[in-house]
């Protein structure tokens, strides 16, 4: 009866879900990205060019992941970098100025931007009120807490924290990859089982699919969205941690305009802003596009300001079109 | 007699203005089907929410074993013991089917993740009971309603609870999967279950139900056994009134069949969803177009329509080759199309009755010319009037409408445009079954006035009753066309594409 | 006792109206910065026209204003629009670049004006034509679509500016965003005439209601024969268009175009103004003179904290709290708590 | 070292430059002069944009690491966070200079040498030349700041260096202090709510951290009937050729000159480096304080 052919195996089957298709289709033109620029640059195709790609984005791929919940349930969270510049910060000063060891610091910052995510999540939630609005809030709250903390950028020498944000996983060849990275690999790997296999991420898939049809379901839908937010800021209190590895510094400008990376990253990793569908691998390609495309314009080292910009623009142009393209033309096949 | 489970009484409930509920009630026993009855907008759908913790009664108790309860929500509900398919299809469509049917209540595996592989085979297990073969990995959003609506059935079956709640199950089914339905509910019957159960067609109600509880303009009517109930008597409580069930079409009426051919379609096809077919609709006809689901009904009709492109064939208009690329110019030809996904393509809910009615004609008029809200006033009391659309007000949200009521709706918004052709894809689905006689009156009387109209259905009894010509589909083409009168079971003998051997027409 | 009951009616009929609470909030907003500073309200006769906080209020916020329209429509059609402030930079770059050619070309009298115009206006459009046919005909989601154009829009204008901030040395150009009208600021007029036009436009036509529908359902829309996607386009183009006037006004005001810093966050602060108005984000139900008190709520928060002479690192812990105050407000959810607590403190009292 | 990038021009110094953005014409002029002095065939430059981020600085000094780059040169965004990423340049043996400002490190051998202008002393100028100007005058006098982007460093020292000074002389209160953003248009918006809130007359004097916040400050004066320069004085930071303008025109009592144009100063501190010669630890560059009387004259040599 059914009018789909059955095939047997698991790469058609892959292949049938459009789902998959699209997270194919956004892989193979970062392949096709990096090639080009192995071409077009001495030395890109390096193996730390690409580890790089992680370490230097380690804390936007952390709240890229807490990022992937909020829209995946349809929600936004604009506090994301606030919270990241208010976590370095405050961490910094903890250390630096009041003589708390690093391990105690980074506990108090991942309770705090927990608790914090959970209050947006609380008002979005029993208040009705759109998450971009209330997390518009939260983002100014933040950044201002974090100026309240200091205004000046304060450097982190507590030798605890300098040997982890020194410390190297060597990779063979030369490679490595740092901490923070780690950390980053972990949490998406956290992310995906806690998305794809357990009933939390589940409810949130049902969310962002139908928050109404979820609830007559049956699914703790208010529950749910306030870990969701909560879950947001503990990856951006973390992202904050890693920051610090990265900079040895908190401060209060720090992590300027990462939401909107974020959300690039979620999105262009073929994330639905609506809700409901997406992959976490999804969003670790988007954001190692983000990353490429930053790399590709450092190597080539011969644009003014504005054709930083400029070219930043093309290249997510073309790559959400051709994305865009490919995908439209795939579905056309599989509708013949 | 056996114990009573559930039982509502004194139910009330106010939305607003509008009074859903007043002084409602009923009682539900175990191993019995009951009925749930009543014209739409009588509350019934209400009545289940209230007894499944969506919505908080004003006033009014609920017991089941005899404890008080108060479900707040519908897990509360769940975890009661009554598990509840609701009218609209309330399940999510970006999750898989499978996921659709254990989201709430997946089997863990290690480490408290969830195991999809017995999620998998417990999603086919369960579909297999409705005998419903389908990929269960693939988005639910890619399935038609009628699926959807047996994924829904089959979600609600799996959970093994005390008391399980249907409303309108059987409105988008066919024949066969009404069948099926009735299977699985007389073995989870015999099983001690109490079901409780709503529906438009009296047929089913006879054919399942126990007793039946009827329910008019919120207050509850009585409870009776179907023995003692006979059909007129039951659409009398119903209504309140006498009905007179007055016959479809007038056979022979003038102008059927000799009227100009309106629109033609020569070899019109679409890869993967419609193989070729050639069509006339003529003016002053009615052609019933019937079918299983999944035939591709629903196909020719968008393409007709313009809302998908055809890769093959040609389509005229008054002789004149068309290439339709979009509604807005199917409707300034004088077509229009009620589509079959009602809260999809059909109903807009954030805008008001008024609105909703004048949408298509207005978009015919172009943006400049805007309808004075006098007119548009005008026009939503006419045909509120004339369908019997039950809204407190023309300004509500037509969201807010009993299901029925927007299926109403969503048709006064295409008779609005007093269209050339008429396509109706399963119109009458939910309406009541004084409605539907009300409605299927019009759509003669609007046919004898010159109005071509293509009327599909899932219904025999409305094929043969309106058809002036009765198209059959099978298999994504047209397998063939009755004249006008033929007998239900030449008909189904066509759908089916066997020359009529055992199949059983509806009861 | 009639009397009694018509005002509870006119008192019943304002709660329920969706703007009673932005209204408030904005009256709430300049009541406190009265009480606190008795100058705050007091309007004077200055050379001709009026002068004071309340002027500086509207004046400024003419242009969020012109833009929170703009993204009123994008929103209501289900899109969203965040690279409003690099349209505004560019309009305004446009400007003055466009005012010193035909400056240096012996262009004399109003010329540059109505060329600067023209121009600023025709490349904003350009710049929602652009982004229109991204969501529309593209399909991208409106936030990556519009994000590309955020992200080049401002190279774009620096490309034209060279970097440079442009001076505009040009005096018929200074009336736009500094001169008077009857004694009221021009852009309140410009605002005016664009809010009543498109008002007018949206009601008494049917674009109200088919923007409506679509944002409610697009897919129904598109059924019962609504241009669904031209429309969605033209909100675009509009939004487009409405940046490119606030770029002319905020130009004007300083006499200069700064690509890199013109209508910096302006998406944000458009969008915040839209919410408060109480637009629903999701589509469907928009507000435009919700919009526009939005903004001015908005302008009003800013100015107020000026006023006080807060210590500028404390800026938006106050912005943030005072947004949070008004939209608890406006949460009818928050509003029945309040409700409900004060009812059961007033029996606890009576017990 | 296999030096990929210097493929280009063969002998030529391959120089990594990351500047901060292009969020201002002083930027833009610190830009133009650095590229016109390292320019080929002596150098091979390669220049990276950080669009104002700290993160975005150090993946492109990162990259130009991977490059095998000669030199690595670049202006701070702020003072902290670059420890480790200038353990790896020392580790890949490239010398750094650091332009515009100094950073904060443990190890000072982790950069080379530091060439540019020092943000906490051009506040104290502001402030020698202010309380100089008032020579004479009796006290209260009652200055209005016009803070930078909050947080910012420029905004940071400058504040300092302008309160340690002026801290000093009691005849001076600061009475309000707000940021605007380095922008015309926010300083615009600010001072008009400052002329409100201490009403006619209770305004001396405005210091803003940079010209373009003074030249919006300007006009609100203006609007609001008042004559700036003369009703108000004004002091600000930069030197770009609108203050001299505005200088010229009797608007704007004096500007605090922070030369963008260090560009030949780090080519020699770069070949320098590169030849592995010693080189001072701190290279000022030449600044100076430019009044009213002195802005006619200058304004033609202006180059930006
Ligand atoms: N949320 C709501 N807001 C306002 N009115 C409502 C709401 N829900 C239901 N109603 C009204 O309550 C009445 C009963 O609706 P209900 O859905 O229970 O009818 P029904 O018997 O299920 O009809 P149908 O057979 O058409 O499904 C209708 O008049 C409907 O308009
Ligand atoms: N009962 C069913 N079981 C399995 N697949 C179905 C069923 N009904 C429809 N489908 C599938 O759903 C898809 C779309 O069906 P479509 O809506 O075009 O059929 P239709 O003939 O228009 O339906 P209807 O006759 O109910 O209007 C097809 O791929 C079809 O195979
Ligand atoms: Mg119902
Ligand atoms: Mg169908």
């Amino acid at each position: 009866m059914s009018a789909v052919p059955v095939r047997a195996g698991w790469l058609p089957r892959l292949w049938r879900d459009p789902r998959h298709v699209s997270l194919a289709v956004t892989v193979a033109l970062f392949v096709a990205m990096s090639v080009a620029g192995g071409v077009l640059y001495d030395g890109f195709l390096s193996p730390q060019v690409f580890l790089n790609l992680l370490i230097d984005n380690a804390f936007l791929l952390i709240v890229a992941v807490g990022m992937t919940f909020v829209i995946l349930t349809g929600g936004i969270d604009l506090s994301v970098g606030a919270v990241v510049a208010f976590s370095t910060v405050l961490l910094a000063s903890l250390v630096q100025h009041h003589g708390w060891h690093p391990l105690a610091a980074i506990a108090l910052v991942l309770a705090l931007g927990t608790a914090f995510g959970a209050a947006m999540g609380v008002m979005i939630q029993r208040y009705r009120l759109p998450p971009f609005v209330v997390t518009l809030a939260g983002m100014f709250l933040a950044r201002g807490a974090a100026t309240l903390v200091s205004v000046e950028s304060i450097g982190i020498d507590h030798a605890f924290h300098v040997a982890l944000a020194n410390l190297r996983i060597p990779l063979g060849g030369g490679a490595s990859l740092s901490f923070g990275a780690l950390v980053a690999l972990l949490v998406v790997a956290g992310g995906a089982v806690l998305a794809g296999m357990t009933r939390f991420g589940r409810a949130v898939y049902a969310i962002g699919g139908s928050e109404q049809s979820a609830a007559l379901m049956g699914l703790p839908v208010a529950a749910t969205l306030v870990r969701v937010y909560a879950l947001s800021g503990f990856c951006s209190a973390l992202a904050g941690v890693v920051y610090t590895f990265y900079m040895l510094s908190g401060y209060s400008l720090h992590g300027n305009g990462l939401e909107l990376d974020a959300i690039a990253a979620v999105v262009i990793g073929g994330t639905l802003l609506a809700g409901g569908s997406g992959y976490m691998l999804g969003t670790l390609v988007g954001v190692l596009v983000l990353g490429l495309i930053q790399t590709l314009i450092v190597f080539d080292g011969s644009l003014s300001s504005w054709w930083t910009r400029i070219a930043i623009g093309a290249l997510l142009l073309v790559f959400c079109v051709l994305q865009r393209l490919l995908l439209r033309t795939s579905q056309r096949r599989q509708a013949g | 007699m056996s114990a009573v489970v559930l039982e509502a009484t004194g139910l009330r409930k106010r939305f607003g203005a509008t009074v859903a509920l007043d002084g409602a009630g009923l009682s539900l026993r175990a191993g019995e089907i009951h009925a749930l009855m009543g014209q739409n907008g009588a509350g019934k759908s209400t009545l289940i929410k209230l007894l499944t913790g969506v919505e908080a009664p004003d006033a009014g108790t609920i017991t089941l074993d005899g404890r008080t309860i108060a479900p707040a929500t519908p897990l509360d509900a769940q975890r009661e013991g009554i598990s509840t398919v609701y009218q609209e299809v309330n399940l999510c469509p970006n999750l898989s089917v499978a996921e659709n049917l254990f989201a709430g209540r997946y089997p863990r595996g290690r480490l408290g993740l969830v195991d999809w592989r017995q999620v998998r085979a417990g999603a086919r297990a369960l579909l297999r009971e409705l005998h419903l073969d389908i990929d269960v990995d693939r988005p639910l959003s890619g399935y038609p309603v009628a699926v959807q609506q047996m994924v829904a059935i089959a979600r609600a079956l799996g959970v093994s609870a005390r008391v399980l709640v249907l409303d309108e199950p059987t409105s988008s089914l066919d024949e066969g999967e009404v069948r099926e339905l009735f299977a699985v509910m007389r073995r989870l019957r015999e099983r001690g279950m109490a079901i409780l159960f709503v529906t438009h067609f009296l047929d089913q109600v006879y054919a399942v139900s126990d007793r039946i509880t009827v329910l008019r303009n919120g207050g509850l009517v009585g409870e009776f056994l179907p023995a003692q109930l006979p059909h007129a008597a039951l659409v009398t409580a119903m209504v309140g009134r006498e009905v007179g069930m007055a016959a479809g079409r007038d056979p022979g009426g003038a102008g059927a069949g000799e009227g100009a051919v309106l629109v033609e379609a020569r070899g019109l096809a679409r890869r993967g969803s419609l193989r070729p077919v050639d069509l006339q609709l003529r003016a002053g006809e009615v052609l019933a177009l019937g079918g299983l689901l999944g035939s591709g009904r629903t196909e020719l009709a968008r393409l007709l329509f313009g809302l998908d492109r055809a890769d093959q064939g040609r389509l005229s208009i008054d002789d004149a080759p068309v290439d339709l690329r979009h509604p807005a110019e199917a409707v300034a030809h004088g077509l229009a199309l009620c589509p079959e996904e009602r809260k999809t393509e059909g109903i807009v809910a954030g805008l008001s009755v008024r609105e909703n009615i004048v949408l298509a004609l207005q978009a015919r008029l172009g943006w400049r010319r805007a309808l004075a809200t006098s007119r548009q006033r005008e026009l939503a009391q006419r045909f509120v009037a004339l369908l019997g659309i039950k809204a407190g007000d023309i300004e509500a949200a037509a969201g807010t409408l009993s299901g029925g009521n927007q299926q109403k709706v969503v048709l006064a918004r295409w008779l609005a445009t007093a269209p050339r052709l008429l396509i109706l894809d399963e119109p009458t689905r939910g309406i009541d079954i004084a409605a539907k006689q009300e409605i299927m009156g019009e759509v003669v009387r609007l046919a004898r006035e010159g109005m071509a109209v293509l009327f599909i259905s899932a219904e025999i009894e409305e094929l043969t009753r309106l058809g002036d010509r009765i198209a059959v589909m099978r298999d994504r083409h047209l397998a063939g066309e009755l004249p006008g009168g033929s007998s239900g079971a030449q008909v189904l003998a066509l759908i089916a594409g066997e020359a009529g051997t055992g199949v059983e027409g509806r009861a | 006792m009639s009397a009694d009951g018509a005002t509870r009616r006119v008192l019943r009929w304002s709660l329920a109206h969706p703007l009673f609470w932005p209204l408030l909030a904005l009256g709430l907003l300049l009541l406190g910065n009265g009480l606190f500073n008795p100058g705050f309200l007091a309007l004077q006769w200055r050379d001709g026209h009026l002068y004071g906080n309340l002027v500086d209020i509207a004046n400024r916020a003419a242009p969020l204003v012109l833009v929170s329209l703009g993204m009123t429509l994008v929103i209501a059609v289900r899109g969203l629009d965040i690279s409003v402030g690099a349209v505004l930079a560019i309009a305004a770059t446009v400007a003055a670049w466009t005012i010193a050619r035909t400056q240096a070309a012996g262009a004399e009298g109003l010329l540059p004006l109505f060329a600067a115009i023209a121009a600023a206006l025709a490349a904003a459009a350009a710049c929602g034509l652009w982004n229109g046919l991204l969501v529309v005909k593209l399909g991208l989601q409106p936030i990556i679509a519009t994000l590309v154009l955020m992200v080049a829009g401002r190279g774009i204008a620096q490309l034209l500016s060279d970097g440079q901030i442009l001076t505009i040395y040009y005096e018929p150009f200074a009336f736009l965003g500094n001169g008077f009208l009857f004694g009221l600021p021009f852009s309140l007029f410009m605002v005016a005439l664009v809010f009543v036009g498109l008002k007018l436009l949206l009601e008494r036509s049917a674009l109200g209601l088919f923007v409506r529908a679509i944002g409610h359902n697009p897919v129904a829309a598109h059924v019962a024969g609504v241009r669904a996607r031209a429309i969605t386009w033209a909100a675009y183009v509009f939004c487009g268009f409405s940046a490119g006037l606030a770029g002319l006004l905020v130009s004007s005001n300083v006499a200069s175009a700064d690509a890199n810093n013109a209508g910096q966050l302006l998406e944000l602060d458009a969008i915040l103004a839209v919410s408060l108005g109480g637009t629903a984000l999701a589509g469907g139900r928009f507000s435009l003179a919700g919009s526009l008190v939005g903004a001015l709520i908005i302008q009003a928060l800013t100015t107020t904290i000026y006023a006080i002479g807060v210590p500028p690192q404390v800026n938006l812990v106050v912005k943030a709290l005072l947004v949070l105050v008004v939209l608890l407000l406006q949460s009818p959810a928050f509003r029945a708590q309040l409700r409900a607590r004060a009812r059961l403190a007033g029996h606890g009292g009576g017990a | 070292k296999g030096d990929g990038g210097a493929a280009a021009g063969d002998g030529a110094i391959t120089v990594g430059f990351s500047q901060v953005g292009a969020e201002s014409e002083w930027r833009t002029a610190n830009t133009r002069s650095v590229k016109e002095a390292l320019a080929a065939p002596e150098f091979n430059l390669k220049f990276s944009d950080a669009q104002q981020k700290q993160e975005n600085q150090i993946k492109a000094l990162r990259s130009f690491i991977a490059q095998g780059v000669d030199v690595i040169a670049f202006s701070p965004v702020v003072e902290s966070g670059w420890e480790t990423v200038l353990r790896e340049a020392k580790a890949a043996g490239i010398p750094v200079v650091l332009t515009d400002r100094a950073v904060a490190v443990s190890d000072e051998s982790l950069y080379a040498t530091f060439i540019g202008s020092d943000f906490v002393e051009e506040g104290r100028k502001a402030a020698r030349w202010l309380i100089e100007d008032s020579e004479g005058q009796a006290g209260p006098v009652r200055v209005v700041e016009l803070q930078g982007t909050v947080g910012s460093a420029p905004a940071n020292d400058r504040m300092k260096g302008f309160k340690e000074i002026l801290g000093q002389d009691p005849r001076f209160t600061i009475v309000r202090s707000q940021s605007g953003d380095f922008t015309r248009a926010k300083g615009k918006e600010v001072m008009e709510a400052f002329l409100k809130a201490e009403g006619p007359g209770g305004i001396d004097v405005l210091f803003a951290h940079n010209d373009d916040m003074a030249i919006g400050a300007i006009q609100a004066i203006e609007a609001a009937g008042l004559k700036p320069g003369e009703d108000i004085r004004i002091v600000s930071i930069d030197g770009v050729r609108g203050a001299f303008e505005a200088m010229k025109a009797g608007k704007l009592n004096a500007t605090i000159e922070c030369n963008p144009l260090l560009g030949p100063q780090l080519a020699d501190l770069v070949r320098d480096v590169h030849a592995g010669r010693p080189v001072p630890r701190r290279v000022e560059v030449e600044e100076g304080v430019f009044t009213r009387e002195q802005a006619a004259a200058e304004l033609p040599r202006r180059k930006y």
